[in-house]
């Protein structure tokens, strides 16, 4: 019975796992994936879970910084975005690829 | 207006020359450059006279009629170092003495600015040189206003620099350049045992303020007689060997006649009348805490005394004339040393403005002559110049009668006050009379040398050289200069001769300076037909000896030369200089890189390369090792971080 | 509760499908597509949660703006399916997985070891969502808006960087 | 989504006749088209089917539906038909967040034993707290069906123009973000109800210290804010790919854009989703700066008085109240749809490169300063109200 309680009641604790695993996605993508892009596809992904996470956070404690992060986390996010893109192109327009290993010599 | 805005004015409008030069050095001509340079300069002249005007009348407004009277116009500008117990804010201040500086670093400056103009006339650097000139000023007025010792050893550093920089300004001589390396090193040692004195009077004041460090020097005044142990002694003995690189004392006085490589004016200007007199000022300046330290005092006078004499007897045998002038330059930085070591701090400032207005003015003569004579130095190829050089001439005469101490010229008040007190007060002692009265003999026989040789006599011109005399920005600092060669001997007329003059004009130096210097401890001795006579003596010898050299030189005699072969040995070793720098390097130097070299070859080769092969060996084995977990793959960074996480996580859960 | 428990497991479920598909798709487009349908998901949580000025910023900043970007440079790169798309290595590739896998159950285990400990007070505190934005906007505008400035500072400072770096011919290798 | 079945089951009815609408609206807009390009061309139009060619819309959509179906070769089949329905989606979320009437209030009744109510109907989908956001956030999603559009063809000329289309769309949402802050700045909301409610009765509005009232002047937004009513007006076109900025289909250079491999119901889908973005973007105009559904001068609220008492029933009322300003609205946004056709036949296209300097260079600069200027202004008049 409480199995199926649990699965009825949403709590704090189903939107954690669920960040949890949101971020174990990303961080599997990150490890795993060799094109830088997708990489930071996966980036994004894990910045969600824990963005998730402060949301949660947030309510079920009634403080708004959780919030406050989650917005600060947002705008970092599309500026990391912004940033690894240009580089991504800097990197497809030498290799025509755009495989993690490129950046490995950071002399270009 | 304040003071605050002078001193700025007197400080900054030096530097701000120096910036407009500076950095248009390429596009700027002699004429522009110089103009603008002499314009600050002779800016930063009348702020100083306003302060001095200021100065004098601080007397008059808070406590006319009497003598002693706290003059002193602090300025504080900002908080500069503040480190533990170390406080130190660029604080600024005009007194008596500092005015005395100002005055003459700013006037003689000045003066000196123009007469470059001329001379620079034709040199492809000038506005750098004029950079350098304005900088060398800012410089020199941030060491004699500057409120305490890191302060003044800012500006003692930054004028080492623009000395380094003004010999070696031809720098593609060779020789020139390693000139201005020699000064340059040489100053450095003494301004090791600048800093290291400084660091002592920290340890033993707490402060480096002048005013705390000469009010705390009474603190000490119980302990007296100091050992040669006590801080005070090693800090004063410290200080006076910064002072002996900075003036040319033995034994770092090397430097000095080396440094006539670099332009004239600058050696008139740096190496005459301002720079090299720093370290008389340095000791003036702290004249309580010397006074503590009647050991110092004794070394300095010894080593004013024998510099002194030393020095003009090489100037005797020399044949450049700007070397000769160089070694009466060292030879009168000993007489102002003697008269410090005596306790005649005033003695020792009266002739230190005294002398920067002969000496500048006879080196700028010296350079008119060399000017006119195409770079000409050696004054076995001048003679007769007198007629080409009308001006110059009668200027260097007058420089000539001032150093030599012939009444009432500038130079005989100052000079024979120093050996008047250097016989009469109680830290003197007669056999430094001696010493000090058989130097102004020297010094009357090898200047009147000079003269005859270059302006008196025959022509040794050579031949396609026309002399001609110089242009008027150079004449009018000459004349300048010759009138304050006459009269600048005024301010400080002795008691004994002035109560016999008809508006008695006491000694106007000293009871202007009375409040910022400790009187001697036995009192001013007062035996007038003793001080007569003394001083007769000296005007006498000295007018003999430049009689006899007049007699050797104008007259075309062979008595120098019998003479130099009968002295023979001693003659070379004079003529060598002693054979100083070549002891030097013998003793000190050629040793000390034969041990380098050994060291170098036994501890860093053979040892410290070694082991470090050794060490650099292994440490490579192992990076090599781990070199292959940084490979530069970024996922396995980020491996890294993953296993970072679950490690500390375990740890987290499994602890809590 | 149920209507709401049903929209949380729906919308957990698309947005887990979604995040899945981004890291296992080979082709790199259906990756940014399928990262898009999770930040709409991750939007819809949000409003459950009652954060929906934050849904609304996901939906902007995320779903219509940085996720598009992605698309576009892919795009551009006309990349297709990839032949290697994962790193080779058995060993580093078991590590990896195992790593990603230890720090979820990890990180899970915490959840519900602090759960028995103190479980979750299940009913939320906050004021209504309009309220809610005038509060967030209060705190972002007071308490922390240095990190507000810092944030704008950094956005123009990327705006620059990001410019840069693209109109550059290839770094170092330009015209080689 | 409400309290009881009756409730739901309307808010659920509302929803599908508001989707029914837009759908709806499309083959009568795209007749207006046609007959207005016509008028503005002088020619004729479509005249032949029908009273005024009316029925030619209905021949259309037989038309379109009974095309052959194909699939490009090179397509990626998924994106190929996923884009024509994602383009739908941000249209017909955003117009259910905007309120098109005054809200009905319902008085309890009875009905099969029960008692139900009363109830209160918002005149919209949904009516949300953050309606502005939510409107802004949808429509941002509107850059996928390009995207997917443009890469599922597998054509060169559909994916530069999926790609000139949403690059596009990203530049001038900046203007249009812009433009709406200061509108929610200035109106201190982000409901747009609200919005609405602050826009009763004459223009009034403080100065110097006094209270100044135009009694000529409605209390409409573009009076405060008529540089935001201009940008945002105009982002909208650059955002519904309408002429001066449909570049995305520059027939001359890519053919016909993102759809060149469209054809059929797939097409018309994407129709739908384009006159959608008018229609979103004329409602907004008039919400945010034509005081929305209300009649200009008149609060609604009176409006419902004086009908209860003149109908008495308050149910009643309140319905007639509903679609009277609902009417009002469709008045004012035909007004703005007409606009957009009008613009459409008026002018010609922009060269891409002009494009983007409108969007960057001119109009992100003037929609920065309007928002400055107004964030200043407000914090002067409460600093000044304040102090």
């Amino acid at each position: 019975m409480q199995g199926l309680e649990s699965f009825f009641e949403v709590g704090l604790n189903h939107y954690l796992i669920l960040s949890t695993l949101l971020f174990a996605c990303g961080l599997a993508g990150v490890l795993l994936r060799r094109n830088v892009i997708v990489i930071m596809m996966s980036i994004e992904l894990m910045l969600n879970g824990v963005n998730l996470s402060f949301v949660a956070f947030s309510k079920y404690m009634a403080m708004l910084e959780g919030q406050i992060m989650v917005f600060f986390v947002m705008t970092i996010a599309a500026a990391e975005a912004a940033v690894g893109l240009a580089l991504a192109v800097a990197i497809f327009k030498r290799f025509r690829e755009v495989n993690i290993r490129y950046f490995e010599q950071l002399k270009g | 207006m304040d003071a605050q805005f002078f001193l700025i004015v007197l400080l900054f409008s030096p530097l701000i020359g120096f910036l407009i030069n500076g950095f248009r050095y390429r596009h700027h001509s002699a004429n522009v450059a110089g103009i603008i340079a002499t314009a600050a300069a002779g800016l930063s002249f009348l702020a100083a006279l306003a302060l001095v005007f200021q100065l004098v009348n601080f007397a008059a407004d808070s406590q006319a009629g009497t003598s002693a009277v706290h003059r002193r116009l602090a300025v504080d500008l900002f908080q500069w170092l503040d480190v533990g117990l170390l406080k130190v804010s660029a604080s600024f201040v005009i007194d008596p003495i500092s005015a005395i500086m100002i005055l003459v670093v700013t006037g003689v400056g000045s003066l000196i600015h123009l007469f470059s103009i001329g001379y620079m006339h034709h040199d492809a650097g000038a506005a750098k040189y004029f950079a350098y000139l304005n900088l060398f000023l800012f410089n020199m007025l941030v060491l004699v206003t500057g409120e305490s010792l890191p302060v003044m050893f800012v500006g003692w550093e930054g004028v080492g620099l623009c000395s380094y920089l003004l010999i070696g300004f031809w720098f593609t001589d060779e020789q020139k350049a390693a000139a201005g390396m020699k000064a340059f090193i040489t100053n450095r040692i003494g301004d090791a045992a600048f800093v290291l004195g400084m660091f002592i009077l920290f340890f033993a004041i707490g402060s480096l303020s002048f005013q705390t460090l000469n009010e705390g020097a009474r603190r000490f005044a119980d302990e007296a007689p100091l050992g040669w142990l006590h801080p005070i002694t090693l800090a004063t003995l410290f200080l006076f060997i910064g002072a002996t690189g900075k003036s040319a004392q033995i034994p770092l006085y090397v430097w000095l006649p080396d440094a006539m490589a670099g332009p004239t004016p600058v050696s008139a200007l740096i190496h005459a009348a301002t720079m090299v007199t720093a370290g008389v000022y340095m000791i003036v300046r702290l004249n309580a805490l010397f006074m503590m330290a009647p050991l110092t005092m004794m070394i300095i006078a010894i080593v004013g005394a024998l510099t002194a004499v030393m020095a003009a007897s090489i100037g005797l045998t020399q044949w450049d004339i700007k070397k000769v002038l160089a070694y009466s330059t060292v030879s009168q930085l000993g007489y102002m040393f003697l008269a410090c070591g005596v306790g005649a701090f005033s003695a020792a400032m009266f002739h230190l403005m005294t002398h920067a207005f002969f000496k500048a003015l006879m080196f700028l003569g010296s350079g008119s002559v060399i000017h006119a004579m195409h770079e000409e130095q050696d004054i076995r190829k001048m003679g007769g110049l007198r007629k080409a050089l009308p001006i110059t001439h009668a200027t260097f005469v007058l420089g000539w009668l001032a150093i030599i101490g012939i009444p009432p010229f500038a130079g005989f008040f100052s000079k024979d006050e120093i050996l008047w007190k250097t016989f009469s007060s109680p830290l003197g002692h007669p056999l430094l009379w001696v010493v000090g009265a058989a130097g102004a003999m020297m010094t009357a026989f090898y200047m009147t040398r000079l003269v005859a040789l270059t302006f008196w006599g025959e022509s040794r011109v050579p031949k396609g050289v026309h002399p001609h005399e110089s242009p008027p920005t150079m004449t009018i600092p000459l004349g300048v200069l010759g009138v304050l060669s006459v009269v600048g001997g005024w301010l400080g007329i002795p008691h004994l001769i002035g109560s016999a003059m008809p508006f008695h004009t006491d000694n106007i130096l000293e009871s202007f300076l009375a409040h910022s210097i400790v009187p001697l401890p036995g009192g001013e001795s007062s035996d007038s037909s003793l001080e007569v006579g003394l001083m007769l003596t000296s005007v006498v010898l000295a007018s003999a000896m430049a009689g006899l050299a007049f007699l050797f030189y104008a007259k075309k005699s062979t008595a120098p030369a019998r003479i130099a072969e009968a002295l023979g040995g001693f003659y070379r070793l004079v003529y060598n200089k002693y054979f100083v720098d070549e002891a030097y390097f013998r003793a000190l130097i050629n040793p000390l890189m034969r041990a380098s070299q050994k060291l170098w070859y036994y501890v860093d080769v053979s040892l410290i390369d070694r082991t470090t092969y050794v060490l650099s060996d292994t440490i490579r084995g192992g990076g090599s090792f781990v070199r292959s977990l940084q490979s530069g793959n970024l996922q396995q960074y980020a491996l890294y971080i993953g296993l970072g996480v679950v490690t500390v996580l375990s740890i987290i859960l499994v602890r809590g | 509760m149920a209507s709401e428990s049903f929209l949380f497991w729906l919308v957990a479920l698309l947005t887990m499908a979604g995040a899945l598909m981004t890291v296992t798709l080979t082709n790199p487009i259906f990756c940014a597509l399928s990262l898009a349908v999770t930040m709409v998901g991750v939007s819809a949580l949000f409003v459950t949660l009652d954060a929906y000025f934050l849904a609304g910023v996901q939906l902007i900043v995320y779903a219509g703006a940085v996720m598009v970007l992605f698309v576009m440079v892919l795009m551009l790169f006309d990349l297709k399916h990839e032949v290697k798309a994962f790193t080779r290595g058995i060993f580093s590739g078991a590590l990896k997985i195992a790593t990603v896998g230890l720090t979820a159950g990890l990180v899970s285990g915490a959840i519900f070891a602090t759960m028995r400990v103190s479980p979750p007070t299940g009913e939320p505190h906050l004021a209504p969502a309009n309220d809610l934005t005038a509060a967030l906007g209060q705190l972002l505008y007071s308490q922390y808006v240095f990190g507000f400035e810092a944030l704008g500072v950094l956005l123009l400072v990327v705006a620059v960087g990001a410019v840069a770096l693209a109109r550059s011919k290839g770094g170092t290798h330009a015209g080689s | 989504m409400g309290q009881d079945f009756v409730e739901v089951s309307i808010n659920v009815l509302k929803l599908i006749v508001i989707f029914l609408l837009i759908v709806q609206a499309v083959p009568v807009l795209v007749w207006l088209e046609r007959r207005g390009s016509a008028l503005i061309q002088n020619r004729l139009g479509p005249n032949r089917v029908g009273w005024m060619g009316l029925m030619q819309l209905l021949a259309d959509a037989v038309k379109f539906l009974f095309k052959e179906e194909f699939v490009p070769e090179k397509g990626i089949k998924v994106l190929y038909y996923a884009a024509p329905v994602v383009a739908l989606i941000p249209a017909t979320l955003a117009f259910c967040a905007i309120p098109l009437g005054h809200p009905i209030k319902v008085e309890a009744f009875h009905m099969l034993g029960h008692s139900w109510g009363p109830y209160v109907f918002p005149f919209q989908g949904y009516d949300m707290n953050i309606g502005i956001v939510f409107v802004l956030g949808v429509s941002s999603l509107a850059a996928y069906s390009l995207l997917l559009a443009g890469w599922g063809s597998g054509n060169k000329y559909s994916l530069l123009g999926a790609l000139r289309a949403s690059s596009q769309v990203i530049s001038y949402e900046l203007a249009l973000g812009l433009a709406v802050v200061s509108m929610v700045l200035f109106y201190g909301t982000l409901n747009l109800s609200e919005m609405i409610r602050q826009q009763q009765g004459v223009l009034v509005f403080q100065a110097f210290g006094q209270m100044i009232s135009v009694p000529w002047l409605p209390n409409w937004g573009i009076f405060y804010q008529p540089i935001a009513a201009i940008l945002f007006f105009a982002a909208t076109f650059a955002e519904s790919n309408r002429l001066p900025f449909d570049l995305p289909e520059g027939e001359a250079e890519l053919v016909a854009g993102f759809h060149v491999e469209y054809g059929g119901f797939k097409m018309l889908l994407f129709f739908i989703g384009e006159y959608g973005h008018m229609m979103v973007a004329s409602a907004l105009m008039t919400v945010f700066f034509f005081g929305g559904y209300q009649i200009p001068f008149v609060n609604p609220d009176e409006v419902y008085q004086n009908l209860t008492l003149s109908l008495g029933s308050s149910t009643l009322a309140s319905v007639v109240t509903g679609f009277l300003h609902h009417l009002v609205f469709f008045l004012k946004f035909a007004i703005f749809l007409w606009i957009f056709i009008q613009v459409r036949w008026t002018l010609p296209r922009f060269r891409y490169d002009q494009l983007m300097d409108l969007g960057w260079r001119t109009m992100l600069p003037w929609a920065l300063g309007n928002t400055m200027v107004t964030a200043l202004v407000i914090f002067i008049l409460n600093r000044s109200v304040g102090g």
